[in-house]
This record gives structure tokens, sequence and C-alpha cells, in this order.
């Protein structure tokens, strides 16, 4: 494709309640298929996403963690937790499946600015 | 200015089909160009051809085709999206092995990359979320 | 509706030839899937379904074109993670036919 | 410059705070279906933002005559012109 856009898509919804983290993920996974550059902020309840020891099969679904430890293996290695969202559920990176880098308000706004694109689920 | 619009919602359980119709025609009578409207996650069911609301209410799939008839829109629906909440065309229930299929006329099951396409070619893509 | 004879034992297919029941898969049933396609499988074949097998049980997906080379390349070494390797041990889509003989579950044509 | 629109009303907090917190001087935030009960709170927008609240939604809702006044009404020919006049739209949902 020609053409190139920044792309950032915002995902705060909870796994499983819904299906909104996982078409987000998805969104994510097909865009970077299409060589654009994609960054992933969880905000919100999408931090709970990040949270290590998921075990969903007594829901009858899939990991969603797994499939967000395959982020690198699309070149999506922007990842960004909101500082708030982490702070109000008492988290940080070590329960977390993924790197990721803690932004505060300042810093999501800038990050929204600075890409073309941003798509929330 | 070059539109592309996601939208989210199914119609009647959710405002945001009928935000995003309203959207449309609204850029439409401006003179604008829609490179394509792409309906995801329960925006699925705005394709349906069996959606039977009473008379006296909006039937939003049938305005969505009509709108498309009229201008030439690009109505694509999330094929992963549309098969699992049982929207299929004649092609996927022929995959599937099921017995009948429902996608309405004017509008087509593609996969999300048409997403990721259409952002990419339109000035600003929007979001009618759910 | 079309199936397997594997032993004496029935796998049925579907109308595409994906394993209607993926638990049923052996490597007995990848070689009479490549046998289908006229593929006769080598070691060359074998360790690309493998690496395609680990991916989808660790990642719960199965790869698109460019994950699945990267995948490869990580596993197998940068010579054979390219896709005109991939290519020609698996004509026309490497990630759908490997997909279907590595016993993953039928895309949604979702790209 | 982003427009930013909501569709929830204020009892979602978070929703609420997050996109909030996300405006920057010079973005616009334009509420639309439920999003419109948003403008009979307080908001505290920062400075340079502009808040406005879209007609068809406003007249369901009945709530015209209650609209603080620092809220604008655009119809949805507003609303297109708005999503030209900003570099990208975000959705809060």
């Amino acid at each position: 494709m020609s053409k190139s856009k920044s792309f950032l898509i915002i995902s705060r919804r909870p796994p499983y309640g819904s299906s909104h983290a996982r078409d987000a993920l998805d969104t994510a996974l097909t865009t970077a298929v299409f060589e654009q550059p994609v960054a992933i902020l969880f905000q919100g309840d999408g931090v709970y996403q990040l949270l290590s020891g998921q075990e969903p099969g007594g829901v009858r679904q899939k990991n969603l963690s797994a499939t967000l430890s395959a982020l690198p293996m699309y070149d999506i290695d922007r990842l960004y937790v909101c500082a708030r969202a982490m702070a109000q559920r008492g988290l940080d990176q070590n329960d977390l499946v993924l790197p990721v880098e803690v932004l505060d308000d300042a810093g999501i706004a800038g990050l929204i600015r600075n890409h073309d694109v941003v798509m929330n689920f | 200015m070059i539109f592309s619009l996601l939208v989210y919602g199914a119609p009647h359980s959710h405002q945001a089909a009928e935000s995003a119709y309203r959207f449309a025609v609204s850029a439409l009578n401006q003179g604008h160009g829609i490179h394509r409207i792409f309906f995801y996650g329960d925006g699925v069911h705005n394709g349906s051809a069996l959606a039977s609301p009473p008379q006296d209410e909006c039937d939003l799939p049938a305005r969505w085709q009509a709108l498309a008839e009229q201008h030439e829109l690009d109505l694509v629906v999330c094929i992963a999206a549309a098969v699992r909440r049982g929207v299929l065309d004649a092609n996927e229930a022929l995959r599937y092995e099921k017995p009948a299929h429902n996608l309405r006329a004017g509008f087509e099951l593609s996969g999300l990359g048409q997403l990721a396409e259409a952002a990419i070619q339109s000035d600003r893509l929007i979001t009618f979320g759910a | 509706m079309t199936s397997l004879d594997i032993d004496g034992q029935l796998i049925e297919l579907d109308n595409e030839g994906y394993l209607r029941d993926l638990e049923q898969w052996t490597p007995a049933v990848a070689e009479a899937l490549a046998g289908q396609e006229q593929l006769a499988l080598t070691d060359a074949h074998w360790e690309v379904i493998e690496v395609l097998r680990d991916f989808y049980h660790t990642f719960e997906h199965a790869p698109a074109m460019r994950p699945l080379v990267k995948a490869v390349a990580q596993r197998l070494g940068p010579e054979k993670g390219r896709s005109i390797y991939l290519m020609k041990l698996f004509p026309e889509s490497p990630a759908k036919v490997a997909a279907r003989l590595a016993g993953l579950p039928k895309p949604t044509n979702c790209l | 410059m982003t427009l930013h629109t909501l569709n929830r009303p204020p009892s979602d907090r978070a929703l609420l705070t997050d996109c909030l917190a996300a405006l920057l001087a010079d973005d616009t935030l334009l509420l639309l279906e439920d999003g419109v009960y948003c403008a009979l709170e307080s908001l505290s927008l920062p400075t340079g933002v502009r808040c406005v609240a879209l007609a068809a939604d406003v007249e369901a809702r009945g709530i015209g005559s209650r609209l603080p006044a620092g809220i604008e009404v655009v119809d949805d020919a507003g609303f297109v012109e708005l999503c030209c006049r900003n570099d990208r739209v975000l959705s809060w949902f």
C-alpha cells in the first residue's frame, strides 16, 4: 500500500465480558499485517487484559493474554498503559504479561496528537 | 473530504448505527465522499436482510441499502464478526454448511483488512461506538 | 461430506477439507491431508508444521503470513524464515495450506 | 487538533474522566446520544476546549432548556464540519 498512517488503538474494556477487547486486538494485528505502524494504549479496565494468570477455559473462551503475547511477533512493540488506571487498581509492571510504558494524562494526550488514526474499543 | 465510518452497534439495541446513518447522509449532502462504511462487532446486524421492525419504526438495514444504491456506497460487514453472529452470504453459508443465508443486497462480507485500508485511504475515520 | 480413513478410523472433514474435530489431528492425518494436495511431506515440511502448531498453542490463534515467517525465522533460522521458502513448501498460500495440514481451525478469511 | 465524541451518560464516570483528561487546548468535545446528559453536569474543561452537543440528541431527550451557557448545539451538518476542521476524530464509548 502506497500511503502509510500511524495508528493508535485504545483498548478500554476488560477481557471476556464482551468482545471489545478481542476486537481491539484483532484490529491491531490486522493493521500491523497491513504494514502500518501500530501502538496500543490500555486504559481503564482495559489494563486487566494484561494481567497474568488468566485461565478462561471455564468460560469457554480463548486466552486473550496469550494472543496479546504475540504482539511482538507482529512487530507491535509500542504498548502503553494509563498510569491512573494502574494506580487505581493497585497494579504494577510485575503483574502484567508484557512490558509496557506507563503514561500519565499529559503523556496520553500527547500520544493521541501524535497519531493519524486513533481507534477506541 | 473523504470519510470512512466504523459502526459498532446493532440497529435497535443501540443508537450508534442510526447516528452513523445520519452522519453519512449529512456528509453526502455537503458533497463529501464516503470511501467505505465498515460494520464491526454487533454492527454486523445492520447487514441482515431479515430485520423486520414494525412499520412505524425505522428500518435501518433497508435505509442503508437504499443509501448505498443511491450513492454507490461500499458497505462492508466484517466477515469474522458476521459469521460468528449468523450473518452469512451465499458463499459463507456454503463454506459453513448452513441451510440459509441472510446478507442484505448492497452489503458485502470482507475482512478486517478493509477497515485498515479504509483508515489509510480516507481523510477521516469516524467511529460510532456501542 | 468427505472423510479420511486412517487405519480404519474415520476422520470427518468439512466441505473445504478441514477437520471437523481438531482433537482428531495426528501426524498420520497430516500425511493424508497432504496427499489430497499432492504433497509428500518431508522433514522440511514437518519442521514448519511443528512451528505452526507451537505458534497456535502458545498464542491461541493461527498466524497470518508475516508472523508465520517471523516465527519460522526465530526457530529454524533466517534462511528458512522467508516467504519464498514457505511458498515452495506449501504452494499458493503457505499460511492457509500449512494450517490445514497442521490441524488448526479454518481461517475466517479475515484479511 | 482532535474532535472527541462521547456517547455515554455521566454515570460512566471512568469514561468521562479519561475523555476529559485527554483534551488539549484547541480540541473540541462533541456530546451525542446519551453523552448529551454530560452537558448537564458542570464539566471542568481545560481552557481552549470547545464543548458542543448534537441537536437531534438534545431535542430527543428534552434537555434543550437545561443546557448551561457554555454548551453550543450543532446539527448533523455541524458534526460533519467539525470532523473536517479537526485532524482526527476520537470516539469515547
